[in-house]
């Protein structure tokens, strides 16, 4: 009964999009500026064919982040530790590639994935913390974020330091490692994600494990019921979660900063619009990934719209989580975890 | 023509930066220019930043080392837009880059050295936001000015603020600054940006101690607590560069120190009255800091860049 | 510490009732906002640390009103609150004052602190118990009307009841959305007191993010301490005293970067010692 | 005549479904009065009007002749009306006297006034012989002191009619015999109790008066005295029922299954075990019974053979030993499972047919090649199951959270049965199922027996035991207490040792 009405409501998405596009447009009014041409600027800046490299450019690990986030709220599990898994992808990546003596690209590939191992490795930190310790998933993840940030940032303050710079960053990755670029700032990246995003959506519809963990999610007892081992499920998942981090910081290092630079991974933010974007899709990957190119767009859009009309793009932040409040507040989503969270 | 400035963070979040749009601002306008600003507070946007700036304007001034990077690569591409790069200088860059840095560690090791002298409990420390090489110019030249002047000085390790946001985390500057000056120390250096404010209101509770602030004169800000500031020119750097650059003859690197006048303390700078710094209470110590400036300036005293070790 | 401590009384407050807030940091960033700006614009400390708790009390209706009327998630919403309180005070701070970044201004009046001149500059006792804003002391006080409060009168038993068992709170007259949706409310005025410490009490300064993580380690603390106020308490003085220790280390020369991630790690350890000691407890229960 | 308690046209409608159609309710002072009915006719709705938690589309409620608007449990409570739930409404993790005092608390000082809220349920419980340690945490009590509890949580609020929703479904007998003894106490101290169950000799033994219900509408009154069993079976199903199965005696086989010293320790240090050396044999082609009051250790006992929880000793399935091994290896072994709760075990809500359906055969290569779905495949077999078990649903996409509990449990025993497993473990068949219903389940289980599987039933239905088991085990405080053949069983011999009192029994 409860379901059927749910379906019945127009659009709630929909409706959250248009009351956040209204509420930052009062607060627009409020700062004395045009609503109208505020957004027709953030549009441009973000669709125009001129900036639509950009927004690419940004949604890539967006969407890497959201898929980090998604992948255990499908089965009811939360991973707040993104920012940790993804300075510890780009930081391995960035080691690999500058410190191993492999040649082209295979040392991408090397690189790419002992990024995706290491960070998976430390998300599954996590989940072993949960499953062995019973310490609930969501304040380990949090908690081992900080020492990954810690030791990466003096890593590259200290020891590992490129001596050339003032700044604490790693040395260059060697050009054999760097991801092709294909047109514009956007990288091969975006084809890797591209891939990695699909299969990630053909494996929650169509695999075995995906439909595991979506059982899980819509009942952890019914899954373990039915024979699903939820206790490996939840290490695997972590592990898996936290190697799309890893691919994450991976692409950025080697296709955008060309280095490990401190803060820069963690600085924009993409851990938290990840996750919001996969709550508000419910943890399903496909909607996940649109929400996510969503925020991309939004966010994008928001720094041309400050470029050329001055107006601080903070507001797309506001724009976000009004949308992200009314949409949650519409659906009264999140009944399935509460049972993995007692 | 049009200038436009570019920012790696909001200028009002840093007071050079700020100093440096005032700069450009006020040179647009005497040229007849049309300025913008660019801010970002991202890597990436940064990038999306620059390549729009270079699509529209005939120069760009692009300040902090966060550019050095992507400065080169976005020159090449635009051959005919004449960049200036303030604070920092790429490694290699075409003709149409042009540098303008400071030699931040001068004015901080005569901050030092005022610290020293000026000092009553004997002993001097520095904050800085990060422990990171760039802003070791800053905390370690000061320490070591403030043993140039006075041999016997005790100097305090210096403190970070760190955390999740060091540049904006007055009240880790309110703890910092407490400790430290709860440990004797009396002349501290606040080279933490937005953090700076917490810094000196720890002071607050600490009668006779004072703290040396950056950028720009931050003694209003504070009265009664700071001594004087490392003022860092930037604005003068991107007058000069920009009207250099339109004239032609601005040269590929211009550093900028005390003999540049550059970089200068709040109390070195000429027909300084109202300043509200307690300096104006010690000018015989300004005296001997002055001397000590000329002696930099003539060669004679070699101030070493911390970040070269 | 205080901001932390009180932020921590109101997440256990919440986790009393059933809801799990984690919008504490977006919170204590809106009272830090308000309070300033109600200092700046009345002049009266006082005026500022009310407007902080009144705007903040305000502000948390989202999650009280989302949590109870329509029945959302209370990590969706928190989370969106996180942003929303970063985002708007941010724009806010441009569209009121001009500025980014920090404001400061001398016409903000800021809390006085009461100075004990015997021991002022004591090192640890001094940086400890002098200096200290009369929200400090509230904040101690609070902790033990808090605690009082859950578990020595008939709100507080209701409370835990609505938290334990809404179904059975309601059977007996109580009206479950109410209690919540007042809890979260007094939740709010007690983040928005510890965003009014931060700003107004420490330094008369905002700073975009000032809250820095703080509301981070009071869902932390209440977690630890099992939304219990006395132990949360507890473990906000931890916390607070591994931090003073990290600064320590910094003077020893350790990186500020190793030195930042102290207090978590302590915390970690804490977590896994005492779940170490419990597991055999815990084995019983659904492999 | 004036009524203590009277409803004239009480309405209320969930969407088309009415489930209270007109009701005109008639209770005397002083007496106890049986409400009764089908699965779904409307008790629960009924008396949760009465007490205030669901308001009524039309009609009126009288309270000695007065009309009153109950817009909440709190206004009921006020006017003298008390409820015990048919699910217990206790705060687990706080004490009896804070559970009894809760929402009236005695106050000093504006403080709870401890001491004075003890002394006072203290007394309480003695006046009305409601034996119960004010003072134990709630999570530690039986149901049968649970349920003195919520009887105490009434009278504290001094109710003059209490409400009882089907207090003896979860009772032994003699805690039943118990419980009427306080009802018949109330009575004699002048109150008025309705008393809500499904089990008729309750009926005929304790109340007054009768009515009974039929698809919301009330279908006969009737004076106690007056009436006889097969008038209130008619009243209620329009037809007469027999529960009894007709069946062959069993012809036991190969041992199927072989638990030896299983133990599952308790949650808290020093408690007793839940499960305690519990050791038993199942064979094909027989259904052993599980009997015991809820709450006694075979929930977990279940767990710990299906491996939903850990547990010491050794389980052998069909020659294999499959202690310590997972979920899947045990399903794989040949152990199908009907758990006790169809929607928070069984199923998941958000889950269509044919997810729900192939739950367990997920890695099954009719189903699923080298971890890839067949999606024809699994979509095929759905139909076939919903076709062979008539269940009503829309498509086999559907999403089972919207079937009615009857349908959901098909959903899940066709699953199981399908699996064709030597051992069926089923547990709470019948629970909340309707007539018709249960006398298919019941037929299902004994057609599985005779196929030649073993099928270990838990069953808090004494009938259901009785009826089915070809061996009666009974349970006791995690402890098997007693092994008897099904045909000598009797109820009261059964009840005795549910309870507990072996020795009453030798004897
Ligand atoms: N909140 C509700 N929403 C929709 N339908 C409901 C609701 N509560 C009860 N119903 C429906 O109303 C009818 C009467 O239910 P009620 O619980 O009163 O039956 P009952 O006689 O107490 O049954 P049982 O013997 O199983 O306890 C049922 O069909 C039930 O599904
Ligand atoms: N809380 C509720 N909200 C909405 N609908 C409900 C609710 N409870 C019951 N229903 C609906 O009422 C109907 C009857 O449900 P109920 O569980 O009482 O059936 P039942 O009598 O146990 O089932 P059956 O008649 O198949 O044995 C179903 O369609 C169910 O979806
Ligand atoms: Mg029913
Ligand atoms: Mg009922």
């Amino acid at each position: 009964m409860m379901h059927r009405l749910a379906l019945l409501r127009p659009h709630p998405v929909l409706m959250a999009i248009l009351t956040g596009l209204v509420f930052g447009a009062l607060l627009l009014l409020l700062s004395g500026q045009n609503p109208l041409r505020a957004y027709a600027e953030m549009v441009r800046g973000a669709l125009a064919p001129r900036n639509w490299n950009n927004t690419l450019v940004w949604a890539v690990p967006m969407i890497g982040m959201t898929l980090v986030a998604a992948l255990p709220l499908r089965g009811g599990m939360v991973n707040l530790g993104g920012d940790g898994q993804l300075v510890i992808g780009g930081f391995v990546a960035a080691m690999a590639a500058i410190y191993l003596p492999l040649p082209g690209p295979l040392l991408a590939a090397v690189a790419i994935l002992s990024a995706m191992l290491a960070a998976g490795l430390y998300a599954a930190l996590a989940a072993l913390g949960q499953t062995v310790l019973g310490i609930p998933m969501l304040i380990s993840s949090l908690l081992l974020s900080y020492p990954a940030i810690g030791l990466t940032s003096w890593a590259a303050g200290f020891p590992l330091r490129d001596t050339a710079t003032g700044l604490a960053q790693t040395l260059p990755v060697p050009e054999a490692a760097r991801l092709p670029m294909l047109f514009g700032p956007v990288s091969t990246g975006v084809v890797l994600m591209a891939l990695v995003a699909a299969v990630v959506v053909w494996a929650d519809r169509r695999s075995v494990p995906g439909y595991e963990l979506r059982m899980r999610g819509l009942n952890a007892r019914f899954a373990r019921y039915g024979g699903v081992p939820t206790a490996r499920q939840t290490v695997t998942v972590m592990f898996l979660s936290g190697a799309l981090a890893g691919l994450t910081g991976a692409i950025i290092v080697l296709g955008t900063h060309y280095r490990f630079i401190n803060g820069a991974l963690v600085s924009p933010g993409y851990t938290w619009s990840g996750l919001m974007a996969a709550l508000l899709a419910g943890g399903e990957p496909l909607m996940a990934i649109a929400a996510g190119f969503f925020f991309a767009a939004l966010q994008t859009g928001g720094f041309a719209m400050q470029r050329e009309i001055q107006v601080p793009r903070v507001l797309s932040m506001v724009l976000q989580a009004i949308i992200i409040l009314f949409v949650s507040l519409r659906n009264g989503r999140g009944a399935a975890r509460k049972e993995d969270r007692s | 023509k049009t200038l436009i400035f570019l920012s790696a963070s909001p200028v009002s979040v840093n007071d050079f930066l700020q100093l440096g749009a005032n700069g450009a601002e006020k040179v647009a306008k005497e040229t007849g220019m049309d300025y913008k600003i660019y801010e970002s507070s991202d890597p990436t946007v940064k990038l999306q930043n620059l390549e729009a700036a270079a699509e529209e304007a005939d120069i760009v001034v692009a300040i902090t080392y966060e550019y050095d990077e992507i400065l080169p690569a976005v020159a090449a591409k635009h051959p005919d837009v004449q960049f200036l790069a303030v604070d920092s200088c790429p490694a290699e860059s075409g003709a149409n880059v042009h540098c303008a840095v400071f030699r931040e560690y001068e004015a901080n090791f005569l901050a030092g050295a005022e610290a020293a002298l000026t000092s009553e409990t004997g002993q001097v420390g520095a904050i800085g936001a990060l422990d990171i090489p760039f802003i070791h110019r800053y905390t370690d030249a000061f320490l070591a000015g403030a043993k140039y002047a006075v041999p016997d000085i005790r100097t305090a390790p210096s403190l970070w603020i760190g955390g999740n946001n060091p540049f904006a985390d007055p009240a880790k500057g309110q703890q910092r600054g407490t400790i430290m000056a709860s440990g004797g120390t009396d002349r501290i250096l606040a080279a933490a940006s937005g953090s700076n404010g917490g810094i000196y209101r720890a002071l607050g509770d600490f009668p006779g101690a004072a703290a040396f602030g950056v950028d720009i004169n931050q003694c209003p800000q504070a009265p009664g607590l700071v001594m004087d500031n490392v003022e860092k020119m930037t604005d003068v750097a991107v007058e000069n560069g920009v009207r250099g650059i339109l004239s032609g003859d601005q040269p590929k690197v211009v550093t900028l120190g005390l003999a540049e006048g550059g970089m200068t303390l709040t109390s070195l700078k000429p027909g300084i009255t109202d300043s509200g710094c307690l300096f104006e209470e010690h000018p015989d110590v300004i005296e001997k800091v002055a001397a000590i400036r000329d002696k930099v300036i003539s060669g004679e005293v070699v101030v070493a860049d911390p970040m070269a070790q | 510490m205080s901001p932390i401590l009180l932020a921590a009384l109101a997440g256990s407050l919440c986790g009393r009732v059933g809801i799990f807030n984690i919008a504490l940091e977006g919170q204590i960033l809106v009272g830090a906002f308000a309070s300033i700006a109600g200092s700046f614009y009345t002049g009266s400390a006082l005026l500022g640390v009310l407007s902080g708790i009144l705007v903040t009390a305000l502000f948390s209706l989202i999650l009280a009103l989302g949590t109870t009327r329509f029945r959302g998630d209370s990590i969706v919403i928190s989370v969106g609150m996180n942003l929303l309180a970063s985002g708007l005070t941010a724009y806010l701070l441009r569209v009121l004052f001009d500025t980014a970044g920090t404001f400061s201004s001398p016409e903000i009046a800021e809390v006085k602190r009461i100075v004990i001149r015997a021991i002022n500059t004591t090192p640890w006792i001094g940086w400890i118990f002098s200096r200290q804003t009369p929200i400090t002391w509230a904040a101690w006080i609070l902790t033990i009307l808090v605690t009082l409060v859950m578990f020595r009168m008939p709100l507080g038993l209701r409370m835990r009841g609505v938290g334990q068992n809404p179904e059975a709170a309601r059977t007996l007259g109580v009206n479950v959305e109410r209690l919540q949706l007042w809890t979260v409310v007094a939740a709010g005025a007690l983040t928005g007191l510890a965003g009014a410490q931060l700003s107004l009490g420490t330094v008369g300064i905002f700073a975009e993010d000032m809250s820095a993580g703080r509301g981070w380690i009071a869902v932390v603390a209440v977690m630890l301490a099992r939304n219990h106020p006395a132990w949360a308490a507890f473990v906000c003085l931890v916390f607070a005293m591994a931090d003073t220790a990290s600064v320590q280390l910094q003077a020893q020369g350790l990186p500020n970067q190793l030195t930042d991630a102290v207090p978590y790690v302590i915390t970690l350890a804490a977590l896994v010692m005492g779940s170490l000691r419990n597991r055999k407890r815990r084995q019983a229960a659904l492999a | 005549m004036q009524w203590e308690l009277e409803t004239t046209g009480l309405t209320k409608r969930y969407g088309r479904l009415v489930a209270n159609d007109a009701v005109d309710l008639r209770v005397a002072a002083g007496e106890v009065h049986a409400v009764m009915g089908e699965n779904g006719a409307g008790k629960s709705t009924l008396m949760s009007m009465l007490y205030g938690l669901t308001r009524p589309d039309e009609g009126a409620i009288l309270l000695r002749g007065q009309q009153v608007r109950l817009a909440s449990s709190l206004d009921a409570i006020a006017r003298g009306l008390g409820m015990v739930h048919q699910a217990f409404k206790l705060f687990e993790d706080l004490t009896v006297w804070e559970n009894v005092v809760y929402g009236a608390e005695p106050r000093r000082f504006g403080f709870l006034d401890r001491r004075s809220a003890c002394t006072r349920v203290q007394e309480l419980a003695q006046r009305h012989h409601l034996a119960v340690d004010v003072r134990a945490r709630v999570r530690d009590l039986s149901v049968g002191i649970r349920q003195r509890v919520e009887i105490l949580k009434a009278l504290y609020r001094d109710a003059r009619i209490l409400i009882l929703d089907e207090p003896t479904a979860v009772l032994t007998p003699q805690e039943r015999d118990g419980l009427f003894a306080i009802i018949r106490a109330l009575r004699a101290d002048g109150r008025t109790i309705l008393f809500v169950t499904h089990k008729l000799h309750e009926v005929m033994e304790l109340t007054d008066s009768v009515t009974v219900l039929r698809q919301g509408r009330v279908s006969a009154r009737m004076r106690t005295a007056e009436t006889d069993a097969d008038a209130i079976i008619r009243a209620m199903t329009g037809r007469s029922v027999n529960l009894s199965v007709a069946r062959s005696p069993a012809t036991p086989g190969a041992e199927i299954l072989r638990v030896e010293a299983l133990r599952v320790p308790a949650p808290v240090r020093g408690a007793k075990p839940l499960v305690d050396d519990i050791s038993l044999s199942l064979r094909a082609g027989e259904i052993v019974g599980i009997a015991g009051v809820a709450g006694n250790g075979q929930s977990e006992l279940i767990e710990a053979i299906t491996g939903l929880r850990a547990a010491e000793g050794r389980i052998h399935l069909n020659g294999q030993e499959i202690s310590g091994r997972s979920v899947a290896a045990r399903r794989a072994a040949g152990m199908a499972y009907v758990p006790e709760d169809r929607a928070l075990t069984g199923t998941a809500a958000g889950a269509r047919a044919t997810e729900a359906l192939l739950m367990g055969r997920q890695h099954d290569p009719a189903f699923a090649r080298h971890g890839v779905q067949d999606g024809a495949a699994i979509a095929a077999h759905a139909r076939d199951l919903i076709q062979a078990h008539d269940i009503r649903i829309t498509s086999e996409r559907t999403r089972v959270g919207t079937l009615s509990g009857g349908n959901l449990q098909k959903v899940v025993l066709a699953r199981e049965l399908d699996f064709d497993a030597p051992l069926l473990i089923a547990e709470q068949p019948t629970r909340g199922v309707d007539v018709g219903a249960i006398e298919a389940i019941h037929a299902r289980l004994v057609a599985e027996r005779d196929r030649g599987h073993g099928v270990l039933l838990v069953s808090a239905e004494l009938s259901e035991i009785l009826g089915l088991s070809d061996r009666i085990l009974v349970i006791y405080e995690g402890r098997l207490i007693a092994e008897l053949p099904g045909a000598e069983a009797t109820e009261q011999h059964l009840g005795l040792l549910m309870a507990g009192r072996t020795q009453e029994v030798a004897r």
